[in-house]
């Protein structure tokens, strides 16, 4: 039983949790930072604590403080969002060892799939396409061996990074040997673990993800699939579904291979398989997220189940209480991620208070923000001030719609990249549908945005 | 349920929903209020870090603050029914430091006529437990109380030497970070405050 | 062909127009009166254009003042949204003599649709059940003679009014004799025509519509019903779809007849059949409204169809594009209307600045409105100043999403009828579907919601 | 497109995106400006009808307005690329009459050491035909030019005795209700301007 749940994050997914909070009758609890003691979240939540100073270390990267949170409001969860503490099996476990229910999968599971080369060889053996890639580099000559095999270019990656942090493109096995011994002191650095894999290097690839969700008794449903392909130096930026890239029988083999191959390695609870798709259509996994994701709204969307109402339900023990059948993919689902940055100048994060504000509305049309008129905007955290996500029968309307609603969607006081979305809504790749996910940074941002403004 | 604030000049126009013996006097006094004190007040929240500041004049009391919808419950709400020290900063204070600062910092406040007052704030979020009683001759630095993180306590220092003259909390009692847990009282009145003991 | 519309209303029916022009791409010019030039739609207009003082004579319910706008600003069409001149037959006809479009039905139709006692006998003769009643009333007579064949208690009515106004519950023939001269001058006051019928007082019963659509070509679909049951004074509050009072097969088989019976009428374009559904679910049909409707929002979350997009379609001579078995009824929609009105005051209409405005979010929550942070709400126009709809699979998670969003949902500056919608989520009748129209005149708004506010 | 306007002081603040060189000078003066200046326009702002007032100082001009987003296009936008007629009510000026008014109003406007001049209004939305020529003396009340409405002629009146001095639209223009179509200039500076002839 769940009954009351701290919100151990910010922001928008912060506000998003609250939301599931209410419609299951859920009290809410959110642990704010002080640079977040004027956040939306923290002020309609049922209570908000301050849990440490602005640095993410301190507040919401301290379990300590997170748990003695919990504690001292009387909940009986935490709900960790995305980023920050969320897969952290760890912390996972102090939770529970504290005699609090840990929203996501249990500490045994995110320790199972912490490790992506791991995840990589224990998923492909349940049936999962992978890249071609190596285990664990254990050292220098591995490495040369392992990179030959597989033939150069290859891509070094820490087996423990994400958002495409610390990735590195190797086109030889002189320049392997060169980058093997940074790249290991990189990685100790910024994930504390310095394991390195291999993976092939595919060019021109799509970013395309399959949404699952198991329950405690092995009951999983997969919630069919979202296009990440428009990213911006690996951020994604838009999440589409369903796939422009793929058939309609592609994505029900996907999908299926997918949620079999989760619930046989013993996955529980709310995740993301992601994968490359090469030109021609081949899908290869390539790591799982053990969490809520940014766009998880796009599946709900086209799904209408609450995503983040199953995690909470699952981790209380509850069955998943809908089959496969009870899932459809209806119509076409866009999110743009509506982030505080300038386009024009290198997107570099802004940061300051919202001055002028007016949000989206009408059919087909979810805005979930933290913003207010009135709010600022801190600078030190990521730059995500909210999600325009929209719904149509066709992907056309859903363009439309998106257009549409971007034309409504008024930011005063920070930068945003709206532009760059209102620039994509009228780019030739991506109306068509084929495009892979290296076309910004190919295309260049300001050479984007400068064509979507000339004439015609 | 405490009144929602409002935001700039236009609340003190709108407060005057009174019976009409009241109100003209209060629209005299609220004018004025507008004309001279509301924009300078206005002024300041826009030049500094301050999210609100409180004025009174005439029985009227105006706050000015940036603008901030809901009204959820503070977890500092819970340390009982007593009243807040006056003036104290911590949960109505300051918005964060602009830099990460090592441990929740509290500013001197003069009361009208009296002595040097600072407030001995909790370190992390946790269960208060006291140290001192009050009377308690402090320098800064000294533990006074401490706050319990899962177990661990972690001191409540004094900021400056003096009294300790109030503890905010109870035993038991949910504290969170940056919190005003304790009021010190300078020994005697200095001639001026010296900055390297605020912080 | 319709390529630049004028949008001859104001507040959130004018920006919900502006979305369906912007989505199937027509530019867009929001007529306004000078009360409304700060207004929210004639900012977000590609063109904006006063046509008048605030006194809406001489603007919204000016015919030369607003085809002549349209002429200046280049228009193809115009749309009249709901109220002021919408089912004006003669302003429709005379924007069809200046070469433009009018978006609704063409004028001949909303002529023959005019008479509330003409239609009820043109649908009765087309299957539909009415209520007992009588024809246009040419004497006193007539009338008593008719009221006698009824049976006391009768209600006198406007044949063309609306909304409630100008109807007279009537006890006795001496009690007949006596208002009826009342009553005639009353509605020739209100509405230049003094014609009057009978029907059989209900005294509890239901109000539930059918909407429609048909396009030029006699093609036809409904589009479920929706359940208008919580009202104050005649003025509906509260929406939702499916109807709480109807059996799946009781819905089926009134909205097939509805469908049937219009298209066999000679009805055009999107339009609304009202009943009156009594205590053993027999549903009688009382009147057309030859219109888009506030609640048809509701519609749109369990349909997926855009019903103002199909409006502007139908009027371009478009097919109606989809057939019945399109037209899905998924989950359980919930429409509130948001007034600047005062419940706790006898719900006096309210004008003010807003001075914060927090719209809510998240799955299932769409929210329809022209406030914004600083925004003047005209006191010369309706209260109506936003619409929430919450969608979700069961009415129960539609309450529980609607009790959410309800509790996010800020404005300040004017007083709105807020806390009436979260009183009824928490009453009794409201939550187990039993109630009539009634509800809230028999309990009393006050008694209502004190009684909402009482701990448990 | 113009600049948005920002809203309060610190839009004076955020203005200073600017290179190095000119910064410094520039900070100052807008301190100034947000310290002084400023509250005192929000003061006015809240405290009459005004939606927008705007100061210059220094080359920096700031203005302040109430919140308004959107940028849609203006139907009197059409009326040529000629510039407005400075200081011109209309499209531009106060929010709407509280009452309904009979037909739109101009108000007077002094020039810095000018005459009076005052715009005649379209009285509906039309196609503006021209009547009288610039330099025509005009009595209050007398047809200046015409707005065809459907086709029926309605009559732009001058709204003071005095010179027609400038006609703001063309032939075929089409006007909306209450646009400034031309201005009238007081035959002689008045010593005090009659209340009853503003309207």
């Amino acid at each position: 039983m769940v009954s009351r749940i701290l919100i151990a994050n910010r922001g928008e997914i912060a506000l998003r949790i609250l939301r599931a909070c209410r419609t299951l009758g859920i009290e809410a609890v959110v642990a704010y930072s002080e640079a977040d003691r004027e956040s939306l979240p923290a002020m309609l939540a049922d209570e908000a604590i301050c849990i440490g100073p602005a640095d993410a270390r301190r507040s919401y990267l301290s379990a300590p403080a997170i748990i003695s949170a919990a504690l001292v409001t009387g909940c009986d969860a935490i709900h960790p969002g995305y980023g920050f503490l969320s897969e952290d099996d760890a912390f996972a476990d102090a939770v529970r060892a504290h005699g609090l229910t840990f929203i996501g999968p249990p500490a045994d599971v995110l320790d199972k799939f912490a490790s992506k080369a791991e995840v990589r060889r224990l998923l492909a053996a349940h049936g999962l396409p992978t890249v071609p890639g190596s285990g664990l580099l254990a050292d220098e000559e591995q490495a040369l061996a392992e990179a030959a095999l597989i033939g150069y270019p290859v891509l070094l990656k820490p087996s423990a990074g994400g958002g495409g942090k610390g990735m590195r493109m190797v086109r030889s096995p002189r320049e392997l040997t060169a980058v093997l011994p940074i790249c290991r002191s990189e990685a100790r650095a910024a994930f504390g673990d310095d394991s390195l894999y291999l993976e092939k290097w595919l060019e021109d690839n799509r970013h395309v993800e399959v949404q699952v969700a198991v329950d405690k008794y092995g009951h999983g449903v997969h919630l069919w699939e979202r296009d990440c392909s428009i990213q911006r130096r690996h951020q994604k930026i838009l999440e589409e579904s369903p796939s422009p890239a793929m058939s309609a029988a592609g994505r029900k083999e996907l999908a299926e291979r997918a949620i079999k191959a989760v619930v046989a390695a013993g996955y529980e609870n709310v995740g993301t398989l992601e994968f490359l798709v090469d030109g021609e259509g081949n899908a290869y996994f390539i790591e799982i997220n053990c969490r809520i994701q940014v766009e998880h709204p796009v599946t709900e969307m086209l799904t209408g189940i609450d995503l983040v109402a199953t995690q909470i339900r699952i981790a209380a023990g509850e069955p998943l209480g809908f089959t496969q059948e009870d899932v459809p993919q209806r119509g076409h689902a866009i999110e743009f991620r509506i982030n505080a940055e300038d386009p024009a100048h290198d997107f570099r994060p802004g940061a300051g208070t919202i001055e002028r504000f007016n949000a989206p509305g009408g059919p087909g049309v979810r805005f979930d923000s933290h913003a207010y008129v009135g709010y600022d905007v801190p600078p030190y955290y990521d730059s995500l001030l909210g999600k325009l996500i929209v719904w149509a029968p066709t992907r056309e309307g859903a363009i439309a719609r998106g257009s549409a609603a971007l034309s409504e969607l008024l930011v005063e006081g920070v930068t945003t990249n709206i532009a760059i979305h209102k620039a994509l809504l009228v780019s030739e790749p991506f109306l068509n549908g084929k495009f892979t996910t290296n076309l910004l940074d190919r295309i260049g941002s300001a050479a984007f945005l400068a064509a979507a403004e000339r004439p015609g | 349920m405490p009144p929602q604030n409002q935001t700039g000049d236009a609340a003190a126009e709108r407060a005057t929903v009174r019976t009409s013996a009241e109100r003209a006097a209060d629209h005299a006094a609220l004018a004025r209020l507008a004309d001279t004190l509301v924009p300078a007040l206005v002024g300041k929240l826009g030049a500094g870090s301050l999210g609100e500041i409180e004025i009174r004049e005439d029985g009227w009391a105006v706050r000015v603050r940036r603008f901030a919808p809901g009204a959820g419950r503070r977890a500092s709400d819970r340390v009982a029914d007593r009243p807040r020290h006056a003036g104290m900063p911590g949960h109505t204070g300051p918005h964060a430091p602009h830099a990460p600062a090592p441990a929740p910092a509290a500013e001197p406040v003069a009361t009208p006529d009296g002595p040097v007052q600072t407030a001995a704030l909790a370190p992390v979020v946790g269960v208060f437990r006291p140290g001192l009683t009050v009377g308690a001759r402090v320098r800064a630095g000294d533990r006074i109380a401490v706050v319990d993180l899962l177990g661990i306590p972690q001191d409540v220092v004094a900021p400056v030497d003096g009294t300790l003259v109030e503890i905010l909390a109870q035993a038991g009692d949910g504290v969170e970070y940056g919190q005003a847990v304790a009021v010190i009282e300078a020994a005697a009145p200095k001639p001026a405050p010296a900055a390297d003991e605020e912080n």
